[in-house]
Order: C-alpha cells, then sequence, then structure tokens
C-alpha cells in the first residue's frame, strides 16, 4: 500500500496564495486536493445510499409477493436462462475487477493503464448489455412479459407442455422493473465511464487528481452489487 | 354560535360511544391543561423578561433533571395513550362470532347492502338496535371507506379484497353514513329525473342508516323483497318501481329519460327497437337484450358509448330488474 | 486567524470576489450560470415563493368553492382538480424545498465559514432540475390536471382519466432536485466546516438541516420508484398495485408513505431549526439544551421511517401491523416535546425582543403545539379510526405544516431578509401583517377541528347543511389569511425598492452568519474565519457589542 | 493556508487526516484484486450449483448469504471501504439498515392480514368462498387457470 501525496498544498500556503493556482481542478471553496477528493466521494457514497433505498423498492415488492406466492414465483423463475445469467455476472465481476484496476492505475499515475482499464470495462458492459437484449428478445417472444401483455399462460406459449399461471405476469412485472431499472444504470454506469475515458486521453488526471476515475468506478461497483443480488433471487431461486 | 356547534363529537349512538367519548375527552382535556400550561408559560414569560433598556439576559445554564424529566415524563402518558386506545381498537376489530354479516358493495358511487335474505337497498342501511352487526365489504373499483360517525367506526373498502366492519347501535332513529375515502367524481353534473342537475362523487356517496328496533327488523327484511308500497298502501305497480330504482340505483348517473345521450344511451324511446353495437351487429331492445345489458353490459355495447357501466349481477332482485324493464318499456 | 489575504479565485477570475454578491457579476446570465449558493439560494426563493402564492390561490379556491353546499363558484370534478393541485403544489413545489433549498441554501454555508457549498454544479443542477419537475407539474395543469389528490393512491390513480403521469413524472424529477440538495448539505455540513467549527459548535439551524438532508437522501429515492411504479402501472399494467391483476393496492400506500411520512419531517424539521435559531437571537441568551435540540433533529430524523403505517389505519392495515405502528408513533410526541420545552425554557430570564421574526417563532410554538397535541388524538388507535380522513386531520396538518413550517419560513425570511437583501423592512407594517396571518391561520382551521371531529370527511365538494356554519366561518378566515400575506407581500416589495441599507448585523445577533457584510461579498468571507466561540455565546458580549462586533471575533482577527 | 488550514483539515476529517495534503488512497496490488475475482468467481459457482440442489426455503437463504458474501468483498476490497473513512462504511451499512426497515414493517403487514377477523382483508370469504370484486378474474382459458389460485395464499 502507498499513498499518492500532494506537497503543493502546504506550500502555496505557504507562499501566502490559495492553493488553487497550482491545481487548475481545484474549486475555490476546498483547500486542497485532498479536501476536494474526500468531499466528492462523501458525496458519492451518499448517492450510493440512495441508490440502494431506489433498487430497495423494488426488493420489497419482490419480497412482499414472493412471501404471498412463493410457488407461482418458482413456476415462473424456472422461465429465466440461469446459463446466461451466470454468464452475465461473471462479465459483471469482471467489469467491476477492471473497474478497480482502472482507478488503481489512475492512483499511481499509469495513464494507459487507466485507459486499458476502463476500455475492458466498457466492452463487458456491452457484453452485459448484448446478453440482455437475447434474454428480452427470448422472454418477448414467449409473452412473458407484464401485466396485460403477459400471454405466457395461453396454450402456443407452453414449454414443454407447461403453461404458466396467469399470476405469474407479476413475477415478470418484478423481472422487468428490476432488470430494466439495472439496465439503465448500465447505461448511465457506461454514459459515466466514457466521460472519464475521455478526459483520461485528455491527460486532465494525475496521481494528485484522479477523483472522477475513482467516482465512476463506485458507481460501476453500485451496478454490479445490485447484480449480486438480482441473479441469485430472479434466475437461482425465484 | 349556540353550544351545539362548538361540541368536538356528534351523539354517539353505538356500543363503542361511552369509551370512544372518554378517551377522546381525556386526551382533548389533556391537551387543554398541556397547552395551557407550556404556552401560559411562554408567554408569562415572554412579558415579564421583555427587552428592558440596560438589563442582559442571564446566561444559559443546564438543568440536567428537569431536561431527563420532560423527555422522560411523557413517556408515561404515551404508554397510557397507547394502551387505551389499543385496547377500544381491539374491540372495533373483533366481531362477535354471532353478529349479522350486511354484505356491502361499493362502487363510484353508490352503496349496495344486501341482508341475509337476498333483499338489497341502496344508499341506505337499515339494522337492528341491540344486535351486533358485521358489514362484510367489498369495492369493486377504487378505495371507498364506510364511515358512521355517530356509531365511531371507519374501514376502507378495497378492491380485491374483503374488510370487514362491525358495530351494536344503542339508539334507534336515522344517522348518516359517509365515504370516507377520497373515489373522485362524475366529471359533469347528472340530470335528475326532476330536471334539476346534480354533481355525483365521493362527497355524494353517503346515505342514512335507520336504526329500527328488534321488532321493526322482521318486517323490515320482508318488505325490502316486495315492491314498495304508496302511502295508502297500494302497492307501486312495476312501472312505478322501476321508476324509484332509476334513481335508487343511480341509473341516472349515465342514463336519461329525456332523449339526451350522457354516458350511456338514453332510455327514451328505446324499447322495441333496433340498435346498432359497437361491433358492427345489430340487436333489438328487447326484454332479453335489456335484462342482459343491465347484468352482463359490456356483452353488447351500444355503438358510441364506451363499455364502462358496471355489472348489476347480484345487486338487483329479478322482480327489482322486472320492474326496471317495465319502467323502460314505458319510455318507449 | 492567521494574517492573511482573501482566497485567491481558482480558475475563474470573472466574479469579483471580495464585492457583494448582487453585483459581483452583471446580466441575467450570469444569474442563470451561477454556482454561487446565495445566489441559487435567492433563485429557489423566488420560485418557491411562486410555488406558495399559486398553491394559495388554489386554497383561497377550495375555501370558497366550500362557503356554501352544492355548486359555488365550479363544479365536482374542477374541485377535486383544484384541491388536488394545492396539496401537490405546496408539498412538492413549496413546503419541501422551501427551508432547505431556498434559505438553507444561503445561510448554512455561510454559518459554517464555509465560501460555498461542497457542490455548486449540482446545487445549480438541482434547482434547473427543479424547475424542469415544476414544469412537468404545471404541465398536467394544462393538460387536464390531476384529480387524484395529492397522494395518488392506487387504483384510483391508476384509472383516473386526468394527466397523471405528467404529474407524477413532474413530482419524481423534483425528487432528485431534492436529494441532490440533502446529498449537498451533508457532504457541505461533514467537509466544509471552517477551522474551530465543532459540530458542538454547529448552529442549530444547521443540526436541522442535516437531520432533514439524511432524511431526503434516505426517503426521497422510494417515492422515485414509488412513482415509476406507478407509471408503468399506468402505461404497461404492471399489476403490482392493481388488485385486478393480482396486486396489493394497500402496497401501494406503504410504498408511498415510507417516502410521504419522512417527507412530513423534511417540512417540520427546518421549521423547527429556524425557530432555534429565532428563539436564540430573539431572547439573547444561548438556547436552553442544545444537545438535547440538536439529538431531537436526528431523532425525529430517524422515528420518520418508523411511523409511516398511522397513515394507514382504517385502510385494510392488518391489525397487528397498526398496533405496531401507533407504538412507535407514540414515541414521536417525545423529540417534539423537548424540542417546545427546551424553546420555552430559553425565554425564562432572557431579554426577549418582539421583533417580528420573534412573533413568528412564538406563532410557532403555539401552532405547533396545537398540532402536535392534536396528533396525540391521531396517533392513539382507537380514537384515530373516527377522525381519520376527516377535517380533524386536515386541520391537524395543516397546523403542523401551515402553522408550523410556514411560520417558521416567514420568520427565517424576514430575520434573513436583511442578510440576503442587504435592505431593511418595515416593522410595524411587518407586525400587521403578522397579526393578520396568525389570527386568520386560526380561524381557518380551529373550525376544521370542529367539524372533523363531529364527522365532516374531507376532500368533499359538498356537504350536508349541519356543518355550513364551520365551513362559512373558515372560509371567512381565508381572506383575513389572505390578506394578511398581501400585507407582507407590499412589506417585502416595499423593502426592495425603497428599504434602508440594512448593517452587518441588524438583529445583533451573535450567530455566525451576521459576521459577513449584508448582503455578503461573493466569497461570502474576504478571509477565511476562524471560529472561536460558539454561535450563541451572548453571555460573552453587551448588548453594544451584539450590534458592532463580537469581542471575540476582533480579537482574533487582531492577533 | 498555514494553519488555518491545518485546523480546517483535522478537524472536518475528524482527526484522520494528520498528514495534511495526502490522498488517503489505498492501491492494493493486482494480484491481490485479482484473487478477490476469483474468490467472487467461486462463489457464483457455488451459488449456482446449489440452486440445482433442492433444500426448501434454505435454498434463498443460502443464496442470499453468498450474494450477501459477494457484495461485502465487492465494497470492502474494489469499492475501498477498508481503510477508508469510517464515515463510509456507516452510511452504505445504513442504507441497508433503512431498507430492511422499509422491508420488514411492510411485511408486518402484508403477512399477518386477517388475523383478527379472518375475513378481513381476505380475497375470499371463508364461508361462501365468493371472490373479492375488484380482484384478479381468472382469464377464461381453463386449461391454464390454477383453480383456486385467486387471492388465496395466507
Amino acid at each position: 500500500m502507498s499513498s499518492a501525496t500532494t506537497t503543493e498544498a502546504p506550500k502555496a500556503a505557504e507562499s501566502g496564495h490559495g492553493s488553487g493556482h497550482h491545481h487548475p481542478f481545484l474549486a475555490h471553496h476546498f483547500d486542497n486536493p485532498v479536501h476536494q477528493f474526500d468531499s466528492a466521494k462523501l458525496g458519492m457514497w451518499i448517492f450510493i445510499a440512495t441508490e440502494i433505498l431506489m433498487f430497495g423498492g423494488l426488493f420489497v415488492a419482490y419480497g412482499i409477493f414472493r412471501g404471498q406466492e412463493p410457488e407461482m414465483f418458482h413456476q415462473a423463475h424456472e422461465r429465466l436462462d440461469k446459463i446466461m445469467g451466470a454468464v452475465n455476472t461473471v462479465v459483471l465481476l469482471f467489469s467491476s475487477l477492471t473497474a478497480a484496476l482502472a482507478v488503481r492505475q489512475s492512483q499511481v499515475g499509469d495513464r494507459k493503464g487507466t485507459t486499458r482499464w476502463l476500455v475492458i470495462t466498457l466492452i463487458c458492459a456491452c457484453i452485459f448489455l448484448v446478453v440482455k437484449f437475447f434474454e428480452y428478445q427470448h422472454k418477448f417472444h414467449d409473452g412473458l412479459l407484464p401485466g396485460h401483455y403477459f400471454t405466457a399462460h395461453l396454450a402456443q406459449h407452453a414449454h414443454h407442455g407447461h403453461t404458466l399461471p396467469y399470476r405469474a405476469h407479476m413475477f415478470f412485472a418484478l423481472y422487468f422493473m428490476m432488470t430494466g431499472l439495472h439496465g439503465v444504470h448500465v447505461l448511465l454506469g457506461m454514459g459515466v465511464l466514457s466521460w472519464v475515458l475521455k478526459k483520461n486521453l485528455a491527460g486532465d488526471f494525475s496521481k494528485q487528481y484522479f477523483t472522477p476515475v475513482e467516482i465512476g468506478a463506485l458507481y460501476w461497483h453500485l451496478v454490479d452489487l445490485v447484480w449480486i443480488y438480482l441473479f441469485p433471487l430472479l434466475y437461482l431461486v425465484g | 354560535m349556540n353550544t351545539d356547534l362548538m361540541k368536538q363529537l356528534p351523539a354517539q349512538w353505538s356500543t363503542f360511544g361511552p369509551g370512544y367519548d372518554w378517551l377522546f375527552y381525556f386526551i382533548y382535556w389533556m391537551s387543554v391543561v398541556l397547552f395551557v400550561g407550556i404556552i401560559g408559560t411562554a408567554m408569562y414569560l415572554v412579558v415579564k423578561y421583555r427587552r428592558k433598556p440596560g438589563v442582559k439576559a442571564e446566561p444559559t445554564g443546564h438543568n440536567l433533571v428537569m431536561e431527563l424529566a420532560w423527555t422522560v415524563a411523557p413517556v408515561v402518558l404515551l404508554v397510557l395513550l397507547f394502551h387505551w386506545g389499543f385496547v377500544g381498537y381491539v374491540s372495533l376489530t373483533s366481531p362477535p362470532p354471532d353478529a349479522l354479516d350486511i354484505r356491502v358493495r361499493a362502487r363510484k358511487w353508490s352503496w349496495d347492502f344486501e341482508y341475509p335474505n337476498g333483499g338489497h337497498s341502496q344508499n341506505a342501511v337499515t339494522v337492528p338496535i341491540n344486535r351486533p352487526v358485521r358489514f362484510v365489504m367489498s369495492s369493486e373499483d377504487v378505495l371507498h371507506a364506510m364511515f358512521i360517525p355517530a356509531f365511531r367506526v371507519k374501514r376502507d373498502v378495497v378492491p380485491g379484497m374483503y374488510s370487514t366492519l362491525w358495530f351494536q347501535a344503542t339508539h334507534a332513529g336515522d344517522t348518516r353514513f359517509f365515504c370516507a375515502e377520497y373515489c373522485g367524481a362524475a366529471d359533469l353534473p347528472v340530470m335528475q329525473p326532476d330536471g334539476s342537475v346534480r354533481d355525483t362523487g365521493h362527497f355524494s356517496m353517503n346515505g342514512m342508516v335507520h336504526i329500527v328496533p328488534q321488532s321493526g327488523w322482521a318486517p323490515y327484511l320482508e318488505s325490502i323483497l316486495r315492491a314498495p308500497s304508496h302511502d295508502n298502501g297500494i302497492e307501486f305497480t312495476a312501472a312505478e318501481w322501476g321508476e324509484q330504482l332509476y334513481t335508487q340505483q343511480n341509473c341516472n348517473t349515465c342514463h336519461s329519460v329525456n332523449g339526451s345521450p350522457m354516458t350511456g344511451p338514453t332510455w327514451q324511446g328505446v324499447f322495441g327497437h333496433v340498435v346498432p353495437l359497437a361491433d358492427g351487429t345489430q340487436v333489438t331492445a328487447d326484454e332479453n337484450y335489456i335484462r342482459r345489458s343491465i347484468l352482463e353490459p359490456n356483452a353488447q355495447v351500444v355503438r358510441g358509448f364506451n363499455p364502462v357501466m358496471p355489472s348489476y349481477q347480484g345487486s338487483l332482485t329479478d322482480r327489482q330488474l322486472d320492474a326496471l324493464i317495465a319502467y323502460i318499456r314505458m319510455l318507449r | 486567524m492567521a494574517t492573511e489575504v482573501a482566497i485567491a479565485p481558482s480558475h475563474n477570475e470573472e466574479p469579483h470576489l471580495n464585492v457583494n454578491y448582487l453585483k459581483a457579476e452583471k446580466g441575467v446570465w450570469s444569474w442563470l450560470t451561477t454556482l454561487d449558493h446565495k445566489r441559487i439560494g435567492v433563485m429557489y426563493l423566488c420560485s418557491v415563493t411562486l410555488a406558495f402564492f399559486l398553491g394559495g390561490m388554489f386554497a383561497l379556491l377550495i375555501r370558497l368553492e366550500l362557503l356554501t353546499p352544492g355548486r359555488t363558484i365550479m363544479g365536482a370534478a374542477t374541485y377535486n382538480r383544484v384541491f388536488t393541485l394545492h396539496g401537490a403544489i405546496m408539498v412538492f413545489l413549496f413546503i419541501i424545498p422551501s427551508i432547505p433549498a431556498a434559505l438553507g441554501n444561503f445561510v448554512l454555508p455561510i454559518m459554517l465559514g464555509a465560501k460555498d457549498v461542497a457542490f455548486p454544479r449540482l446545487n445549480l443542477m438541482s434547482l434547473y432540475i427543479y424547475v424542469i419537475g415544476a414544469v412537468f407539474c404545471l404541465f398536467s395543469i394544462v393538460s387536464g390536471a390531476v384529480d387524484t389528490g395529492w397522494t395518488f393512491y392506487t387504483p384510483y390513480s391508476t384509472t383516473s382519466s386526468s394527466s397523471v403521469v405528467s404529474m407524477t413524472l413532474g413530482v419524481f424529477i423534483l425528487g432528485f432536485s431534492s436529494i441532490l440538495t440533502g446529498l449537498n448539505f451533508i457532504v457541505t455540513i461533514h467537509k466544509l466546516r471552517a477551522p474551530g467549527m465543532h459540530w458542538r459548535r454547529l448552529p442549530l439551524f444547521v443540526w436541522g438541516m442535516y437531520a432533514t438532508s439524511v432524511i431526503q437522501v434516505l426517503a426521497t429515492p422510494v417515492l422515485a420508484i414509488t412513482l415509476a411504479l406507478l407509471a408503468a402501472e399506468r402505461l404497461l399494467g404492471l399489476g403490482i398495485f392493481d388488485a385486478s391483476l393480482g396486486g396489493d393496492p394497500v402496497l401501494f400506500q406503504h410504498f408511498f408513505w415510507f417516502y410521504s411520512h419522512p417527507a412530513v419531517y423534511i417540512m417540520i424539521v427546518p421549521g423547527m431549526a429556524i425557530v432555534s435559531e429565532l428563539f436564540a437571537t430573539f431572547s439573547r441568551r444561548a438556547i436552553f439544551g442544545y444537545f438535547a435540540i440538536a439529538m431531537s433533529s436526528l431523532g425525529l430524523a430517524l422515528l420518520g421511517f418508523l411511523v409511516w403505517g398511522h397513515h394507514m389505519f382504517t385502510s385494510g392495515q392488518s391489525e397487528f401491523a397498526t398496533m405496531v405502528f401507533s407504538g412507535l408513533t407514540m414515541l414521536v410526541a417525545i423529540p417534539s416535546g423537548v424540542k417546545v420545552f427546551n424553546w420555552t425554557a430559553t425565554l425564562y430570564k432572557g431579554s426577549i425582543w418582539l421583533a417580528t421574526p420573534m412573533l413568528y417563532a412564538l406563532s410557532f410554538l403555539v401552532l405547533f403545539t396545537i398540532g402536535g397535541l392534536t396528533g396525540l388524538f391521531l396517533g392513539t388507535l382507537s380514537v384515530d379510526i373516527h377522525l381519520h380522513d376527516t377535517y380533524f386531520v386536515v386541520a391537524h396538518f395543516h397546523y403542523v405544516m401551515m402553522g408550523g413550517t410556514v411560520m417558521a419560513f416567514v420568520g427565517g425570511l424576514l430575520y434573513w431578509w436583511p442578510k440576503i437583501t442587504g435592505k431593511l423592512y418595515n416593522e410595524p407594517a411587518a407586525k400587521v401583517s403578522w397579526a393578520f396571518v396568525f389570527v386568520g391561520f386560526n380561524a381557518v382551521f380551529i373550525a376544521q377541528f370542529i367539524m372533523g371531529s363531529r364527522g365532516m370527511p374531507r376532500r368533499y365538494y359538498d356537504y350536508v347543511p349541519e356543518f355550513r356554519p364551520y365551513h362559512a366561518f373558515s372560509t371567512y378566515g381565508s381572506w383575513v389569511l389572505a390578506v394578511g400575506f398581501f400585507i407582507l407581500a407590499g412589506v417585502l416589495v416595499q423593502s426592495l425598492l425603497r428599504g434602508a441599507k440594512a448593517p452587518p448585523n441588524p438583529w445583533g445577533s451573535a450567530g455566525f452568519e451576521w459576521n459577513t457584510a449584508s448582503p455578503p461579498v461573493f466569497s461570502n468571507f474576504i478571509d477565511t474565519p476562524t471560529i472561536t466561540r460558539g454561535p450563541y455565546d451572548y453571555h460573552e458580549a453587551t448588548e453594544e457589542e451584539l450590534f458592532d462586533g463580537f469581542p471575540e471575533d476582533f480579537k482574533k482577527t487582531e492577533s | 493556508m498555514s494553519t488555518a488550514t491545518n485546523d480546517h483539515v483535522s478537524d472536518h476529517s475528524h482527526g484522520h487526516d494528520d498528514s495534511d495534503g495526502e490522498v488517503h488512497a489505498h492501491v492494493n496490488s493486482p494480484l491481490f484484486m485479482i484473487s478477490i475475482f476469483a474468490v467472487l468467481i467461486v462463489l457464483t459457482v457455488v451459488t449456482v450449483a446449489v440452486s440445482y440442489v433442492d433444500l426448501g426455503p434454505a435454498n434463498t437463504f443460502v443464496a442470499i448469504f453468498i450474494a450477501t458474501m459477494k457484495a461485502s468483498l465487492v465494497a470492502t476490497f474494489f469499492m475501498h471501504l477498508k481503510g477508508d473513512k469510517p464515515i463510509h462504511s456507516i452510511i452504505f451499512i445504513g442504507a441497508f439498515v433503512f431498507l430492511a426497515i422499509f422491508l420488514g414493517l411492510s411485511n408486518d403487514d402484508l403477512a399477518t392480514r386477517g388475523a383478527v377477523d379472518a375475513d378481513n382483508g381476505a380475497h375470499r370469504l371463508q364461508r361462501s368462498g365468493a371472490v373479492a370484486p375488484g380482484g384478479l378474474q381468472t382469464p377464461a382459458a381453463p386449461a391454464s387457470a390454477e383453480p383456486a389460485a385467486a387471492g388465496e395464499h395466507h
């Protein structure tokens, strides 16, 4: 473990000036880069808490309805593809690793390394979305849709001769809301990481200032965290 | 203002009343005492320590004992209130097993009461005195709530599930019930048969609770299965009864009898005529068609109208259906 | 404090840091793109005032309609839209952002000795998000308006033909504005306190803002997901809250109140925060039980998340849950009581100056006490059954929200007005407006308490004639109230146009925000201050020194 | 800013930042991070494997337990909660506490309806078996419909 150190701030203070002149990234109301970095990180953690509660609403709905009808959930969950879900889990976990490595390279001032790992992270995100696309396509085809559009209880959508109970649309309503909201977050995360990548390519980051990389990666880990719970709850146990 | 206007609670006519009123007034007077105590003290201090030249405020000290006291003291009171409230609530939600069940159906914007013998009444309910009565309530569309102030009871009526409410009236007479859960209103005022125009909605979903003596209960039950009678004792004709049902059942909310189309088609001149349907076919408006339209309203919808009518299956007896058909026939 | 010149500008050289923030930059564009928390606060102030005016107009229409039974000025469908708009505008566009985003934004960083909030860009973004959300909400008016009540209860809201989606989308967007404000404040309070500003020296306003921000950050996302589910329900027939698809309408109420009950504390805790400041300033005395008041704010924030089910005692919620929620609800009385008792004790042996802000603070004490005590009726299970969804509840929450928060907001506005605008207002005229507001308010809602407990249900367009005297009285009161607010508006406009120039500390307050110029310079402080005393150390200065400057504060600059 | 800065930083960061000006960032070795990733993959394989074994209700418990282990690893190492300021961990865990309150008190209602009066809160009347109006209508196609599914789950 090592620390990226900034020595400029105290020096600047001694010379009787604000430290702003030495750090183009430093806003006027912060004392020094550490101060700004810590503040940004605290803000991000608070934002992560709001995201947890936002997804939490869906998890609560899931918990309530599953508690009411475990059997129906179990039958319905068998129509999800465990293998595809597992592949996506691995892809996201790997992307989390690469995001963490991007931060690490940024901390030690390796701009190229940061770029490399960010690009790999973004590629993983694309793979995730492609797999998701095929999953959704399959669900659409099978009529496994929420609410009024649910047709999987009809004979033409029978799966190995089994039709689903009409109420199974509840499971798919939750499935689409949860994975859909997660998918939106994947897209947002890709946007954030692309922006970080652009700034990195422009050479905006240094050992002293890699806040956006850290913040972007934290957001990406959150996307991963949500999926870590979605995967078993939807695909594995129903 | 006379003293009755200032009374906090309406007359109480059920077994819940005395306990409820006692607890309500207990909290009421307790609040008055606390309010006068706190605000009186504050006002006294404001006057006594008002700004005077040359007099400086004294530094604030600490008084741990006092602070702990006013943190802990309310707890005793709160536990007591919770306990009493809870005991009252338990009795409010535990109907005795021998309660008389009345099935209540709420819909926008009327109430239907079904008695144990299969008879119905709309927007007015009759219950016997001194006997536990349980309402088993359901809603066909949105949330409603049954609220009878004189009985101190209230319960939401939720679509997709039953909710129950019980009471035992202690006083014969008439009192009003209300819908207490907001349920919307008709977009336009509704023309009444007498030509007046009236709004309907959440606020109009109220009616009377008639509390009859035990001796009046059996005759009442019998009477609801028969056509009503004029003051002179002669029974209504079928068409007259139908005309009464037209307003009682809120048919007038959507159907006019003067030829003007409302949410639904007018009843004037419909009987015996050919009616174009939404699916492109036609049908002759005979007894069977009208009967079916009341019981399965959305099976054959008239062209130009939306399938929005609720089914009256179960809320009308056969004789009432006949009476309505006779009325429509008369409007030919 | 080290002898140090002004903090040099960072990359942005344009604004004159040591100039009055109103004049530091010129032009409309400089306002629209400003990152200065003070300007953003002022823009928020204008927005919420506009929202309050709009919501107030709808309130007057409601009262006018209810003057007589039956149709007075509008039809039932219109009435339903009007009361929905009154509720939605007042809650989402006015009360929730009023104190934190407008006044809080302005004074909180100054109180901390900071030059800005932690994330000025997010701060500006939250203002624009607010405006966009407001546009969606107001668009719903022209696209048919919403008639669901501000609570959007399903299944009415999923079946109503009115423009629910536009309104829910607007509220959804407003939620993010609220989250960003809360997030910004938490980080600011944690990270941007000036040297010497220990947690124990935080002004109580800041403690209140901190508690509020925690609620905003934790509760608002649940509103977002609830409204997303509601919109999906309408657009896709999702079925989670729709009984006809196997969902549970009562579950919506759990979701809704998990946000909206804590939101009640988003509304009232800032009010309490302001009142704590006013009691100290105008009693010339440190607030009694500083620590207890600070902790009771946090206690309220936490309890706010545990009691939402008390809105659902008659809803079909299970008896067991009802019991649990009632028990937890009782606990709310404790921190509320602690505050009331401590404020009262602050008056003891003070030197009480009955300036208009103090009159508003005292009105808060009176009205909030009534609101709180009537809350005991509603928290007690069996008593609530009869009172639920009646005008008693309407009166109760108006006593808390309006008698509490709005009184505190106006008190705070007048208190900080010289700081914000640099102008003094006409004190006698302001007192007259206060008298009208206080009397009018009580007239409106006392009548509603009585009719509510006598069985008048809420959200009624028409009523049985028995209730007519109460409704009439209430309506007359609303006119008095309106006159009060119009006088107040006149006082403020007059002050803007012709007000005398305000000294830095017109109230002689020991609060740190009064150490700055009126209005403050662009960067708040020419020197970063070092805090050497508490915010309520009135005993360390004479009456004259209070107005001219604290000896402690001079000591440190001269050293 | 000399003294002021020192005061400032040491005060508002809870005495954590004794060495002024250092960005407190943990730089883990790539190998360490890859080994964390390996553990995550192993846990994923285990949880998928367990899902093929029918353990009854324990399946859910195991799945959530493993997911929590994975989430903790990601949060602790990839998100650097380990060695970071405690406030970040408090916020993170706090969010879950409030989520638990939300789920707990909602479920407290949904799971205990009809406990006092069996007909209250029921989707179907005990005596007559009548399904509450406004609720789920089993569609006409009888082949798919579970005969008594509507609302019978308490």
